[in-house]
């Protein structure tokens, strides 16, 4: 056979998936969506008294205002990427992992104890260990929420959210205990090693855990779409019937994509930790796993597509803290703006499911 | 003679396909009516535009003189229309009674269980329907069941009682039962619309037949003097009757898969074998462990106890995986959520059992090219009509999505093939295309299980014929020795 | 940017909403306590951990001198912005520790502030049990605090019940952890907590016994069972150090204040704006408690609570 | 131990008026994911009420209506746009805690925080009951949302098994297509059902406001509405299951507050995480749900 034959299959393939977006308009639909929250949004603005173009100005410059503030997005956007990249993996099989907030703590304390425990070794070593070392952490987690519901039948969505409360506490006796640093004013460990910092991109204050998210996004995306694995995940989660059918373990699916995504949650941790404080600090993950469902949806359950949908919560939130500073507009606005999105977002990419 | 309900030039399209064109339906009080038509051919969904589940697009629809129009079936019934729906709109957990007081004004608003109780013995009783009204639903045979619902129209005092299909899923003796209690609620002087693909009981009960065909009525006559062959006309029209395969006697090879002492829920103990070359076939009334039977051999179920073997390996416990590697296909009757993932492409849905192999996967990776090649291929062979490997499944019709099914099942090279309802819901013509494709597997080598609820189906491409009742084999004939009095008695075998 | 105009400014970072009527309220009012001081003000709230850095690099940038953090969980984000600001002063309230140059920690001292109440609620205690109510087990002020208050009452022959609630916003929580204390026998309340604190008011007001607040508004909750409120002196605290950094100067240490820095102590007790005490104090009892101050202020009595002093349980 | 038990009920009213909500939105077919946002708009709306009028009563009326509206965005889009059920929960919970954040805010309009002191609803003392040894001041010297809770108990249980309505909303949770055949509207039960619920879960969220703590803060509801969720599943979806569930984590969190106070060698830390441990265990023990309502988080099919 031929080169051509796959290659322009591959070109028609990816015409009849453009042509299908633009049919169904999902992409549009999702515009429309966005667009109706911010005008929510505004309609608040006005009420507390202020302008609202003032305020989305201030957002906006808040976050692309400068190269410093592109870093800051950046960062922000980090976590969310990876960590909602895993929970849109777990979706798309059919699996409600609310768990990210808890898999993100624990996999924060997994990255420091790695690091604390290699101080003195090289960056090249103790970097890439201490950021295993949060990924198993998370894993771990998420793995005890899937033996739970594999094992006691209790829905995925209870499990995860009362191991999300437990695993918080649970960084917190760490912090008072064995991890904490000895006479610091606050919960937090020691400073890691320096050698274990995860460091800035050269001219932006944005850290390397940008690429590491983008290029598990796009594995993500990779596995998704190219592996059987990643077929089997959409099998499982378009009809558990035809799933099982086809041959697939519902079990060994739903290790797979808890796993995964406690991985990539864990990660996401270990780069907030290695990448923002450089210490393990008590709360330094709250409100992360809820927001990577937010991002999870906004990219319509697709890795990549979370990519866009990661940079626009990065960029709203640190955007908003900059509109604060300069016009007072209160923060918990973002909050609202992120629940109405997700709302439109839902009603509007299921209208027509 | 002045009709009990009158519906005038009814119109009801979906899409292009026109269901409804211009029909006309009259019932009498004390009128049994027979709706007749081949499948698709718009007898449910002219009963949905008269219950109000569906607006139609032109006609008019009077009831005892009161005119109907965009009403809803809350309408309808306070009007005095009850439909029994071919799926049994009923709830599982709840009781009898709970059912019956659904929706039901009488009822109260408080309800007044005792008084619902009561009467639903009451009527029960009179109409020898033999309901306790604290059964729970899910615990009633489809036999049971379908007399709930009858009892629901009954104590609401329908006047005109439409029954989409309600012997498909009964045997004999039930449908036996239903027919006498039609007979009586006639007498009551309630008009009745019935619904069937089943001639002779058609004949037997209905005063007079209308027969739809592609959505216009292409006859009306009353029974008295209407024959099966004159009713089969009017219903298939130019089309000659579908041609029966030719069956050469196999030549009876070695067993490919044998079932010993078999046990699983809802499962009497079975054994049987089916050699190279054979088509075991299946039939009895749905329900009476056909699934339970099909889901253990494919792996979908736990076995309770005894052996399978696939040519002489045993699969007992062996994952469904593990089965499709010793060379098991299985096409089951859940087209929508089981065979097929409707949100996936057609190229998709043809490798969903097998991505692990070539040309679809290799190793741990998933080959596009060569996969869509494959399909591509595939279409052509099975004569699947979609645009392009592409498509998505679910906006095929149903016999291109069956055919689907027919082309990743067969395209392996089974060993051995279980069908269940392979044909189920295709034309005359894909119906044709799927049982030619069965014999030229058995030609191949292959042995194959075919089990159906159609026994015309049965009867015309196995080798030996069993017939299921309540979980085990009733008994088993060779394909020459079947004697069909004998065949309704085993499928009737089963209790009430 | 270019140099604004001599004018002063400060702002702070709040972690929590400004409308707790409890810690993160004083912290804003800390913010307007420097405008007599002559700085033009800002703040943020609800401050996530991970933002911290961001916002304080935010301030720093748009030349604030002056950023503080209402915490002492923003020292490390300090630390790690301050380099690249050189002229700006990070404060972090209640924190303990600094980072030269220009990253200083101010606090009060929580031990001998919890040592009087410790006495105070072991006098005023009819059944010899006393009770306190906290939040973050482990965190050296609250550690100062519980430990203090333990050491004192036990000395003053009273029994001691210290609680832990998970969150130190959760009034109905705390609350609750009041009325099992309470049931257990504890009739003297004491606690720190945010938000929460007004759950260990309204627990003690229903039961009809004492407890210690964080303000003088808590008195008005409840005038009967607040026998005094520990007023942090926030603005005193601030104020000094802002007039020496408005005059160039930069800090990079921990500043602890109390009774031996005077006159600014950090705090003091308050019951309402004119009296210490709730009336029904005993004269005695609060010349005892002027006494430990005077103690305190002279150095001749010491607390330095222990992990093990500020144990949950009793 | 009649204080122990008394302080599991307390800690119970507010969970077990929430999982009351919550019955009627799963009963209907809609998972009650939103019961923490439907809890926190209820304490938002209590206090806004008893704050503007110096009336509890005001903020008892109100509740209702801050739940309900929460109630209704899920309605919207979970009932209306067929959005998945569990996703719209945890959406309306993110929009909740931001919404009432945001006006307290406004209210306070940038100059000095509100400091909202709430009169509380005081204890009914029933008479004669109220004097019965032990009994009597446990059960019967309760504030009136804790009665309310009890008969909210009692008349759901009349409601779903003995009206014509609660069986149509039940029906709705198994098989909407029945209840669509029999001239009920699926659609408008289950729109109405999660209205209902979130104005019983917003009366949940008013026991804290106005009969524990007597003030609003932001995200006060601090994960209730979820121990009330799994409450609901511990109890298989009856009135009496679940406040039993209730106070049996009412209990569990009691326990935890005297485990502190024995001195156990462990941190406060892990003490806290006995409510949720507790929870887990009991999930875990009831094992499969097999009693789930038959059609709940699926959506309804499309007239179209
Ligand atoms: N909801 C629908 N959407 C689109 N097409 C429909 C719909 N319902 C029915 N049809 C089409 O209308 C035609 C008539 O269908 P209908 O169900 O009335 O047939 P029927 O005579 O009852 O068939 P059967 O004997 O199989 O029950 C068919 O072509 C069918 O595909
Ligand atoms: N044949 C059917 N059997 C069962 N359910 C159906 C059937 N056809 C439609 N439905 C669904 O049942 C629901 C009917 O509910 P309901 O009648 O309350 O909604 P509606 O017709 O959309 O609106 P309204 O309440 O304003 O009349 C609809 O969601 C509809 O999709
Ligand atoms: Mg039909
Ligand atoms: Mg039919």
């Amino acid at each position: 056979m031929s080169d051509a034959a796959p290659a322009a299959d591959q070109t028609a393939r990816l015409q009849t998936r453009r042509l299908r977006l633009r049919r169904d308009g999902l992409g549009s639909r999702i515009g429309v969506a966005l667009l109706l929250s911010l005008l929510c949004a505004a309609a608040l603005i006005a009420l507390a008294g202020h302008n609202p173009l003032e305020a989305f100005l201030a957002i906006v410059q808040g976050a692309v205002g400068s190269q410093h503030q592109i870093g800051a997005s950046l960062n922000r956007t980090t976590p969310y990427l990876l960590s909602g990249a895993g929970v849109a993996l777990c979706f798309r099989a059919g699996i409600i992992n609310i768990g990210a907030e808890g898999q993100i703590a624990v996999g924060g304390a997994g990255a420091a104890a790695a690091a604390l425990a290699l101080a003195g070794a090289p960056s090249l070593v103790a970097i890439p260990l201490a950021l295993v070392g949060g990924a198993l952490a998370g894993s771990l987690w998420a793995g005890l929420a899937a033996a739970i519901h594999l094992g006691r039948g209790v829905h995925e969505v209870l499990v995860t959210l009362l191991l999300n409360f437990i695993a918080l506490l649970l960084v917190q006796q760490l912090l008072a205990g064995p991890l904490g640093q000895p006479g610091a004013g606050f919960l937090q460990s020691s400073l890691m090693p320096r050698s274990a910092w995860l460091s800035h991109l050269a001219g932006f204050d944005v850290h390397a855990g940008i690429l590491i998210a983008v290029v598990a996004a796009a594995a993500l995306s990779f596995v998704l779409w190219w592996t059987r694995f990643g077929f089997a995940l959409r099998v499982s989660g378009s009809s558990r019937l035809a799933a099982a059918y086809a041959g697939f373990s519902l079990a060994r699916l739903t290790w797979g994509a808890m796993l995964t995504a406690g991985a990539l949650a864990g990660l996401a941790g270990g780069i907030e930790v290695l990448g923002m404080h450089r210490r393990l600090i008590e709360g330094f993950s709250l409100g992360f796993g809820f927001k990577a469902v937010t991002v999870a949806l906004l990219g319509a359950m697709e890795p990549l597509a979370v990519v866009p949908a990661a940079l626009f919560v990065g960029l709203l939130e640190s955007g908003s803290l900059a509109m604060q500073r300069q016009i007072g507009v209160p923060t918990a606005l973002i909050t609202v703006i992120e629940g109405l999105t997700m709302l439109f977002v839902l009603a509007a990419t299921a209208a027509r499911r | 003679m002045s009709m009990m309900l009158d519906m005038r030039g009814i119109v009801r399209r979906f899409g292009h396909v026109v269901a409804n064109d211009a029909i006309d339906l009259d019932v009498a009080a004390g009128e049994i009516v027979g709706l007749l038509g081949e499948n698709g051919s718009g007898k449910s969904t002219l009963m949905k535009v008269l219950f109000g589940m569906l607006p139609p697009d032109a006609g008019t629809i009077s009831f005892r003189g009161q005119p109907l129009t965009g009403h809803t079936p809350a309408a309808a019934m306070a009007a005095g229309i009850a439909m029994i729906h071919q799926h049994f709109m009923l709830v599982d957990a709840m009781t009898v009674a709970e059912n019956v007081m659904l929706g039901w004004r009488d009822a109260g608003r408080l309800l007044r269980r005792k008084e619902m109780a009561d009467r639903i013995r009451d009527v029960s009783r009179r109409f020898g329907l033999d309901l306790d009204p604290d059964a729970r639903v899910a615990a009633l045979s489809l036999g049971r069941r379908q007399r709930v619902e009858i009892l629901k129209a009954i104590l609401r005092n329908a006047e005109l009682l439409v029954l989409d299909e309600p012997t498909s899923n009964l045997a004999s003796a039930e449908v036996a039962e239903l027919l006498t209690v039609l007979r009586r609620l006639r007498q009551e002087g309630k008009g009745i619309i019935f619904i069937s693909h089943k001639l002779p009981e058609v004949l037997e009960i209905c005063d007079k037949v209308v027969v739809l065909r592609a959505g216009r009525v292409t006859g009306r006559t009353s029974v008295a003097g209407a024959s099966q062959g004159m009713l089969a006309e009017m219903m298939i029209g130019r089309d000659v009757t579908a041609p029966r395969p030719p069956m050469v006697a196999s030549s009876p090879g070695p067993a490919r898969l044998s079932v010993k002492d078999f046990l699983a829920p809802g499962l009497a103990r079975l054994s049987f074998e089916i050699r190279r070359g054979e088509i075991f076939g299946v039939a009895g009334v749905d329900g009476n462990g056909q699934i339970e039977l099909v889901e253990a051999l494919a792996g979908l179920r736990p076995a309770g106890s005894g052996a399978i073997t696939i040519d002489g390996h045993d699969v007992t416990r062996a994952s469904v995986a593990a089965r499709l590697t010793r060379g098991l296909a299985y096409m089951p009757a859940d087209r929508g959520t089981t065979a097929l993932v409707k949100t996936m492409s057609v190229a998709e849905n043809l490798m969903l059992r097998d991505s692990g192999r070539p040309p679809y996967g290799h190793g741990l990776l998933l080959t596009r090219g060569p996969a869509n090649a494959k399909a591509r291929a595939l279409m052509a062979d099975y004569d699947i009509r979609a645009r392009d490997p592409s498509f998505i499944a679910g906006r095929l019709s149903g016999g291109n999505q069956q055919k689907i099914v027919v082309a990743r099942e067969l395209d392996r090279r089974p060993a051995v093939l279980i069908a269940h309802q392979a044909a189920w819901g295709l034309d005359p013509g894909a119906t044709h295309f799927v049982l030619d494709r069965m014999l030229a597997l058995r030609e191949a080598g292959a042995a194959i299980l075919y089990v159906s609820s159609e026994l015309e189906e049965v009867l015309a491409i196995s080798d030996r014929i069993a017939v299921m009742a309540r979980g085990g084999f009733a008994g088993i004939v060779p394909r020459g020795e079947v004697d069909p009095r004998q065949l309704g008695i085993w499928m009737a075998g089963r209790a009430a | 940017a270019p140099p604004a105009a001599a004018e002063e400014k400060a702002a702070m970072l709040l972690p929590g909403s400004i409308n707790d009527q409890s810690w993160n309220a004083l912290g804003y009012s800390i913010l307007l306590a420097l405008k007599p001081h002559g700085f033009t003000t800002a703040y943020t709230e609800n401050v996530a951990d991970s933002d911290e850095a961001e916002a304080l690099r935010g301030y720093a940038t748009q030349g604030y001198n002056i950023v503080m953090g209402h915490s002492g969980r923003f020292v490390s984000a300090m630390e790690q912005v301050a380099p690249d600001f050189p002229k700006t002063q990070f404060i972090a309230v209640s924190g303990n520790e600094g980072a030269a140059p220009n990253v200083m920690s101010i606090d009060w001292n929580n031990a001998q502030f919890g040592c009087q109440l410790g006495v105070l609620a072991a006098r005023m205690s009819k059944s010899k049990m006393v009770a306190g109510v906290y939040g973050l087990e482990g965190v050296p002020n609250i550690t100062a605090q519980a430990g203090g208050f333990r050491i004192c009452a036990t000395k003053a022959g009273a029994k001691v019940s210290i609680l832990y609630v998970k969150d130190m916003e959760d009034s109905a929580a705390a609350k609750e952890a009041a009325l099992s204390l309470i049931a257990q026998g504890a009739d003297v309340i004491t606690g720190k907590l945010n938000a929460a604190e007004a759950g260990l008011v309204q627990a003690a007001k229903e039961k009809h016994v004492y407890v210690t607040g964080r303000g003088v508004d808590q008195t008005k909750m409840a005038p009967d069972a607040v026998l005094t409120n520990i007023v942090e002196d926030w603005p005193a605290m601030f104020g000094k150090t802002a007039d020496e950094v408005k005059a160039g100067k930069l800090f990079g240490n921990f500043v602890q204040y109390g009774y031996d820095t005077a006159p600014v102590t950090g705090g003091s007790l308050v019951y309402d704006a004119d009296k210490p005490f709730n009336p029904v104090v005993p004269a005695a009892v609060v010349k005892e408690l002027d006494d430990m101050a005077g103690q305190f202020k002279a150095g001749t009595l010491k607390v330095e609570p222990t992990r093990e002093d500020a144990r949950g349980g009793s | 131990m009649i204080e122990f038990l008394a302080a599991a009920i307390r800690i119970a009213t507010p969970l077990a008026l929430a999982a009351l909500g919550g019955i009627l939105s799963e009963r209907a077919g809609v998972f009650a994911v939103g019961l923490e946002g439907m809890m926190l708009a209820g304490a938002f709306a209590a206090a806004i009420g008893a704050w503007a009028t110096s009336e509890p009563i005001a903020g008892l009326l109100l509740a209702p209506l801050g739940g309900g509206v929460i109630g209704l965005a899920v309605a919207i889009v979970a009932v209306r746009f067929r959005a998945d059920n569990m996703v719209t929960g945890l959406a309306v919970n993110v929009l909740a805690l931001g919404l009432t954040s945001y006006l307290m805010r406004i209210l306070a309009s940038g100059g000095r925080p509100v400091s909202m002191r709430l009169p509380l609803l005081t204890a009914l003392p029933i008479p004669a009951l109220s004097d019965l040894p032990v009994i009597g001041p446990l059960l019967f010297a309760q504030p009136p949302l804790t009665y309310l809770t009890a008969l909210g108990c009692l008349l759901m249980t009349l409601f779903l098994n003995r009206t014509q309505a609660g069986l149509t909303l039940r029906a709705t949770g198994e098989n909407p297509e029945a209840v669509f055949a029999s001239g009920g509207h699926p659609a408008r039960v289950r729109m109405l059902a999660v209205i209902a619920c979130g104005a019983v879960a917003g009366l949940g969220g008013a026991v804290l406001t106005l009969q524990q703590v007597g003030t609003f803060t932001d995200g006060m509801t601090g994960g209730r509405g979820y121990m009330a969720l799994a409450a609901l599943i511990v109890g298989r979806w009856t009135p009496w299951g679940a406040a039993a569930a209730c106070l049996v984590f009412g209990a569990a969190e009691a326990f935890e507050l005297r485990l502190q106070s024995f001195g156990v060698p462990v941190s406060s830390y892990v003490v806290q995480m006995a409510p949720y441990l507790i929870a887990l265990t009991v999930l875990a023990g009831l094992g499969q749900s097999s009693k789930l309502p038959a059609a709940i988080g699926q959506p309804l099919p499309s007239t179209r």
